[in-house]
């Protein structure tokens, strides 16, 4: 079962970003000895258990800003030696590297690639009006015809960017905090299905199932490349939730060197360009092309607001649990 | 009572009953005999409605009930399984017919306990059937088939499977009971001796086809044909024709003659049944003029026993089969024939004697 | 089939009924199998009903599909091996309960049936945390105990159900002609109780080949299982492919089922 | 031609020490090294040996959602069942009395295992979604997303297992037992209801406790199906470990909900004798 | 060649078998007869090694094999179920005992082929066993226990539930097979015709214990008690004191006198069988003097009969049983016995006719 020596193993979602990052993951691996072995587990937390009962089995690893908060709690992750990849540091914004959650005890632990927006698409066949705001949601024509996203952290700080607040200040603030739980109720009012992956969402929209649905702009995106150009993404006046996916290795991993010398390809500047192309989502290069700032939800991230882990991660349990009282209100 | 008209029954190629027609008079007691297979359950099941016939008619009490559902036709059936509700008692399990029919509970009651006592089981209400034992299943299967006083019970084969001593327990146990009720009834069996012991009226079925009915006396004493003759009770039999010799009735083998008693057209082919309680077996040496055999046939040498009153045949034994009260001897004629005799128990006859076989022409069925 | 005459003469009106009430159950049941076989045929990059005209490309993707068919390869390798595990440890337990008198007889047996009461989701956390402990690698070893442990009730009660209307005189039989009792468990009880043997085999075959919820906890990398793959592509949006592959698991199936009536004597 | 084989393939000396209770504790330790030790470590990871008290977990799961969740999930495995059992019930009985096609019919009703769970719930989904083939013909049907659906989908996933038990149970009743009924004076209908079912029990309760612990326990189904108001146990259980990551919590449910139903499985073997109607399936 | 000594069982309180011994001479055809639940199956089962005795010891051919697994003992047996292997064809049950005991293909097909001829079926041998009928299958059973050439063959109520007509033909057959082959056979059955027509030695048995062991006839005539006067073969039956009239012994019971044979201590307390088939009805109305009862004995007045040849007794006809070859007839005598007579089939007695019953004193077994 072991990985063969000259073989890297690569953890993530699975999807289009898994093939894509696999794609220019090939390039290099063609000019090498080695060989790239992808595989895809259901979900952050099976991700990282996978890691934990495999160890040595994985060598680098994408997640998102939550597992990379749950992978350092954990312990599977591997310092990265940012000397290794100067393409990072060169081809990456500055104010991009050293997110919190990127960073444990002053050590780079992972490096960012995409990072979008969690904002809604619409039907418009099904909607005459323009959509452009989150209180646009909450209307009654909507109600039962809407779909949000089933993750407390991601939810609550949609809800908190709706009503003007910062999630990351919600964490400190019980009575704020109250307020962002009274916005994700009313924002329940409509709702009928709480999706838990992005296929869903856009399954609910194909379907008609929902008129209104939260939902990630690469994946519309790729929707209305299906065809479904009725379908319209919208990204809120008032701002939202932004995500980020990383590149990480794994601790154990018997091939530092080499996962260092992929990295370091993988941020060549023109990979990061096909790579953001492939996904659909925004890249924090210098100098984006204008391919990537038309891309619905593109924001340079001195415009972003990420949340601040360390804060939030603890929460995270009796979030999920407030969360769940705000789906039976 | 009950009346049946031409009744045939198809499974798909197969006939399994044929042209089936007979009555049954109030209050009698009539068996279907006949052997594995020969379609008396199909004919059961057509007169209860549990089959439908590809032809003919059910009547009861004059009334066509061919078309009727079972459950319209008031009719009693014991079946060979029992097929006892294993889920109620006794008692339930009795009570049960009387429901369908209406009966409320105190005379439903007072019906059970009537008939628990008449099948002698006042005390085994409670219990489930398989806690009794086949005899007792037996009683409350019939109990619960009468209770409700249907026009008509049926038994198919209910003492089948049950050991021998059991089983003539039962015989006379369902006569008394038949008798003390009064109910008509139609009794089917493959078993001669509960056909014969028991009814005013066999009727006998082979292959889908009835081949006689009437008395039992008569079935065995005056088959009407060679099917009846062989499969109610033993006998030795030979074929051969009718000749007429001293003005006394003589039937001509191959190898012997048999006097015979009756009228008989001279020329006629016929086949004739003796049973083994008619016929006597004798060791030569014993016979008054010692050595060898008394008579001699073989050949077709002029008879000289077919003019005396008896039938004197010599021959060797086979097998001597005691059978306590009785001991059953083959003898293998020496003109070919297998003769078959009773004789008391124990007799001095060992497998390879020599013998003569006699008996009467009066016991000769000629068929 | 004998039928029961009395039940054949029931009115055409009442015949009719149920018949209509009989196809519109087998609707019910078959709908998300008719779903499934028609959308496998649908010419968009996701299940669809193929409204306008079909396609066979998801055919074509599936057996070029090798991360699929690894999946599939590996659910079979496993049901199959969890399959054997659980007749043979299903059937020494049967076996043993069925013929051993001992004290706690009826409160012993309810341990085998354990696995199929507790939710397998609680199976899956309980044995992924036992397994790190004593160390069972993740992958086939943890799923293929997994399966077995998750099929073995089903395998103890239809064996035992079997067993207790086998008529042990075959195997005094047996003894008496000279085999010992391992020899005649093989000659003769094993093939008689066959079919519950097979039952209890397919049984767990399709309950292992269609685990999910604690499967999810077991696998390691390259051991994914189908139900696993497909949860995982769910995130990213399921292809027909997985129309295709269930569709053509059923035809096997069905065409399995008829012809196995002409190897029967 | 049967295969026989003529010599043990296990030492005479072994084959005689072997004895029937060697095989039940096989089967015991079997099931116990793999799944009693790791459940009651499970529970044992449900005790807090942190600060608080030890039963701080369970203390939790005592609260608001996980009722709901462990009320729903008790409901609608209910409800499911007996919606199941009459499903079962009508299709076996075709099958047992009136139908020539028994094998074809028979596969038919397995067939849908070899489909996975979630594909089967997708199915389901896209049936009654707008898009779906009852939308095209115009049918508005609105059911999807609520607890009506739900157990619809897990009547649906979970028939094949009811239909088992069942056939075997009519299978077994003597045809000459229905024969009588009619005899004795009871309509097809009242012999159905006296004779057949009764005597069905067996199988009918043996369905009734798969589906019912298969359905008490579903986390598909409420998934795919359900609304924000039909999370069952199992997905409260799977959330708190891969969401909230509280694998204490996760284990005090796991503990509660096992409790509760072999507690429940428990009063219904004292109505029934459930050893022997499990023997049917 | 086979001797058993003391042999017990316990099933927990229960006294199944009591200290048997007998034994079995090479060649021999032994009978186990006794009713059901007597013990008998068990008995034969540890004979075969299937049961542990709780005590005693199974000698074969003089060696102990009391501790032996029943694979080791060269036993051959028929079980009443048939117990033939339901998924393999006649031949492979037959060969399976062949092929456990090392026979080479050669050998066994040879050996197969031999007893497929010898039980009648040569053309059966690729048939499965559902595929034949009763009797068919019984004698392939008995193939199978006897192709390896066992040292003894056991049978275990091989006939029972065969039909009446089958089980005489299966019964001639099995003879004839075993005197042929001449194997040791001991046969268990609670038929006493099995028993009395078949073997050279019947041991009776009755809730565990040995009642009698001895050749039919004695078993039959002799009774050592009342359980085997009762048991094999119907009886009348008197119990009384025997007393000394005349020189002659007789028996005085509660109401009347029975004169008997053979030598008696006056005083002894005595139990009396009659056979029917020793016993003879006739209606009063044909005795010589007509009028009312010939003999009259009613209360404990003077015996007339005693001292006569014949015992005579007046009484009521209470059922008529037509068997077809005899006629049974129950009377009740007015001294309160009930005698059991047989005639010759289909008398002229009805029930309720006065009838006298006689028999010579020679036919009354004293107990
Ligand atoms: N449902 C059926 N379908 C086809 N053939 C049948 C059916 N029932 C009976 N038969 C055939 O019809 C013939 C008569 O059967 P039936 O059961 O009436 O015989 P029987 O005289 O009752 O026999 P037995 O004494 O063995 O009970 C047999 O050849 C039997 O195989
Ligand atoms: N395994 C057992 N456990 C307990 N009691 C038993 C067992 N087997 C038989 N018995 C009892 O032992 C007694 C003798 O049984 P056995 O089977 O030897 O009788 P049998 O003479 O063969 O009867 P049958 O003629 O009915 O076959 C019966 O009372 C029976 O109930
Ligand atoms: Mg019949
Ligand atoms: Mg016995």
């Amino acid at each position: 079962l072991g990985g063969e020596s000259n073989t890297l193993r690569f953890l993530g979602f699975g999807g289009n970003t898994q093939e894509s990052q696999m794609e220019v993951f090939q390039r290099w691996a063609d000019d090498s000895e080695y060989e790239i072995e992808g595989t895809s587990a259901g979900g952050t937390t099976e991700m990282i258990s996978m890691i934990q009962q495999n160890p040595g089995e994985f060598d680098i690893v994408a997640l998102n800003d939550t597992g990379m908060a749950q992978g350092q709690e954990e312990g599977v992750l591997a310092p990265i030696d940012l000397d290794e990849v100067p393409n990072y540091t060169d081809n990456i914004r500055d104010g991009a590297q050293d997110l919190t959650f990127l960073v444990e005890d002053g050590e780079t632990v992972g490096l960012i690639r995409e990072n979008g927006a969690t904002g809604y698409a619409y039907n418009t066949e099904l909607v005459d009006r323009e959509l452009t705001s989150w209180e646009d949601i909450k209307a009654d024509e909507f109600e039962g015809d809407l779909a949000l996203l089933d993750r407390a952290v991601d939810r609550f700080s949609n809800c908190a960017v709706a009503i003007g607040a910062d999630i990351n200040e919600a964490a400190d603030d019980e009575g704020l905090l109250e307020d962002v739980i009274a916005e994700a109720e009313a924002q329940n009012a409509n709702c009928f299905s709480y999706w838990s992956d992005g296929a869903t969402s856009i399954q609910y929209l194909r379907q008609e199932n929902a008129t209104v649905c939260e939902a990630w702009g690469g994946r519309v995106l790729a929707l209305q490349e299906d065809g479904y150009d009725h379908i319209e993404y919208v990204m809120p006046e008032e701002g939202a939730m932004a995500w980020t996916d990383t590149l990480a290795i794994a601790d154990g991993t018997e091939n530092r060197e080499t996962v260092h010398e992929l990295l370091n390809f993988t941020y060549d500047r023109e990979n990061l360009l096909d790579l953001s192309d492939m996904m659909n989502y925004t890249i924090q290069v210098e100098d984006p092309p204008e391919e990537m700032t038309d891309l619905p939800d593109y924001a340079p991230v001195e415009d972003l607001a990420f949340r601040d882990w360390s804060k939030i991660l603890p929460l995270q349990d009796d979030w999920s649990e407030r969360f769940q009282e705000v789906k039976q209100s | 009572m009950l009346e049946v008209t031409g009744l045939t029954k198809y499974y798909g190629e197969l006939l399994a009953v044929d042209d089936v027609s007979f009555r049954i008079d109030e209050g009698d007691f009539v068996t279907l005999l006949g052997p594995s297979g020969c379609g008396k359950t199909t004919l059961l099941h057509m007169i209860a409605g549990l089959r439908e016939p590809t032809d003919g008619q059910v009547k009861l009490r004059g009334e066509d009930v061919t078309e009727l559902a079972p459950e319209d036709r008031n009719i009693g059936m014991a079946f060979q399984s029992t097929a006892l509700f294993p889920h109620m008692t006794v008692r339930e399990n009795i009570a049960y017919g009387l429901r369908m029919h209406g009966y409320d509970a105190e005379e439903r009651d007072a019906q059970v306990q009537e008939f628990l006592e008449l099948v002698d089981l006042p005390d085994h209400g409670d219990h489930f059937p398989d806690e009794l034992s086949g005899g007792q299943q037996q009683r409350v299967s019939l109990a619960r088939a009468l209770a409700y006083e249907p026009d008509i019970l049926l038994l198919d084969e209910p003492l089948t499977g049950l050991d021998r001593v059991l089983r003539e327990e039962m015989r006379e146990w369902l006569m008394t009971l038949q008798r003390e009720l009064g109910v008509t009834s139609l009794y089917v069996t493959h078993d001669q001796e509960d056909a014969l012991s028991m009814s005013d009226k066999v009727i006998v079925l082979d292959e889908g086809e009835k081949q006689q009915a009437a008395h039992p006396e008569t079935i065995y004493e005056q088959p009407a044909n060679e099917f009846v003759a062989t499969f109610v009770g033993k006998s030795t039999t030979f074929d051969g024709t009718v000749t007429t010799v001293n003005d006394l009735p003589i039937v001509e083998t191959e190898s012997t003659r048999v006097a015979v008693t009756g009228d008989h057209d001279d020329g006629e082919d016929v086949s004739l049944f003796v049973r083994p309680e008619d016929v006597d077996v004798e060791p030569v040496s014993a016979t008054a003029d010692g050595g060898t055999t008394t008579v001699s046939q073989t050949g077709s040498t002029a008879p000289t026993a077919a003019a005396t009153a008896e039938n004197a045949f010599p021959g060797t034994v086979e097998k001597v089969a005691n059978l306590g009260n009785r001991t059953e001897v083959t003898v293998t004629l020496e003109s070919g024939e297998t003769a078959l005799a009773n004789t008391p128990r124990f007799p001095d006859i060992a497998v390879g004697d020599e013998v003569t076989v006699t008996f009467d022409p009066e016991s000769v069925v000629v068929v | 089939m004998s039928v029961t005459a009395s039940i054949r003469r029931a009115s055409l009106v009442r015949q009719g009924a149920l018949l209509a009430v009989l196809v519109a159950i087998y609707a019910f049941l078959l709908v998300p199998v008719a779903v499934v076989i028609l959308t496998s045929f649908t010419g968009q990059t996701f299940p669809a009903i193929p409204y306008d005209g079909i396609s066979v490309q998801w055919y074509a993707e599936l057996f070029a599909d090798n991360q699929l068919l690894g999946a599939l390869m590996t659910s079979f390798v496993v049901a199959t091996s969890a399959s054997l595990l659980s007749v043979a440890f299903g059937t020494a337990a049967a076996v043993g309960f069925v013929r051993a008198e001992f004290p706690y007889k009826q409160q012993l047996s309810t341990i085998m049936l354990l696995p199929m009461i507790i939710s397998p989701v609680i199976t899956g956390i309980a044995l992924i945390r036992y397994f790190g402990m004593v160390n069972v690698s993740s992958g086939y070893p943890a799923l293929i105990i997994g399966h077995s442990i998750l099929t073995v009730p089903y395998v103890f009660l239809l064996v035992r159900s079997q067993l207790v209307t086998f008529d042990e005189d075959l195997e005094q039989a047996s003894r008496v002609l000279g085999a010992d009792s391992t020899v005649t468990f093989m000659n003769v009880t094993a093939p008689i109780i066959s079919p519950a043997l097979l039952a209890g085999f397919f049984i767990s075959f399709v309950v292992s080949f269609g685990e999910f919820t604690a499967t999810q906890f077991l696998i390691s990398p390259g051991s994914s299982t189908v139900p696993v793959e497909i949860y995982t592509m769910l995130r990213t949006g399921l292809t027909p492919t997985i129309n295709a592959l269930s569709t053509v698991l059923v035809v096997i199936m069905v065409v399995a089922a008829l012809l196995s009536r002409y190897f029967e004597r | 031609m049967s295969f026989v084989v003529e010599r043990s393939p296990v030492p005479g000396w072994l084959t005689e020490r072997i004895s029937n209770r060697h095989l039940v504790a096989v089967g015991i330790g079997w099931v116990t090294l793999f799944f009693v030790f790791p459940i009651l470590f499970l529970v044992v990871e449900s005790l807090n040996f942190g600060d608080g008290s030890l039963f701080e977990a369970y203390r939790r799961a005592m609260g608001g959602v996980y009722v709901d969740a462990f009320v729903r999930s008790f409901i609608y495995g209910f409800v499911t069942t007996v919606l199941t059992l009459v499903f079962a019930y009508a299709l076996a009985y075709y099958l047992v009395f009136v139908s020539d096609r028994v094998r074809l019919l028979l596969t038919l009703v397995v067939v849908p295992l070899w489909v996975a769970y979630i594909i089967r719930y997708f199915g389901l989904l896209l049936f009654f979604s707008p898009t779906g083939p009852l939308g095209e013909l115009g049918l508005e049907i609105d059911l999807l997303f609520t607890s009506t659906a739900v157990v619809l989908g897990l009547a649906n996933a979970y028939l094949p297992f009811a239909v088992l038990p069942i056939y075997n149970s009519l299978n077994a009743i003597h045809h000459e037992t229905i024969n009588a009924s009619r005899v004795l004076g009871a309509g097809q209908f009242r012999t159905i209801r006296e004779v057949v079912l009764p005597l069905s029990t067996p199988g009918i309760v043996a369905a009734g406790v798969i589906v019912f612990i298969l359905a008490t326990g579903s986390f598909l189904g409420p998934a795919v199906l359900g609304g924000p108001n039909q999370a069952m146990i199992a997905n409260e259980i799977a959330r708190t470990f891969l969401e909230a990551y509280n694998i204490q919590l996760a284990s005090a449910l796991a503990v509660i909900y096992t409790v509760l139903l072999v507690a429940f499985i428990t009063a219904f073997n004292a109505v029934f004798n459930l050893q022997e109607a499990l023997g049917n399936l």
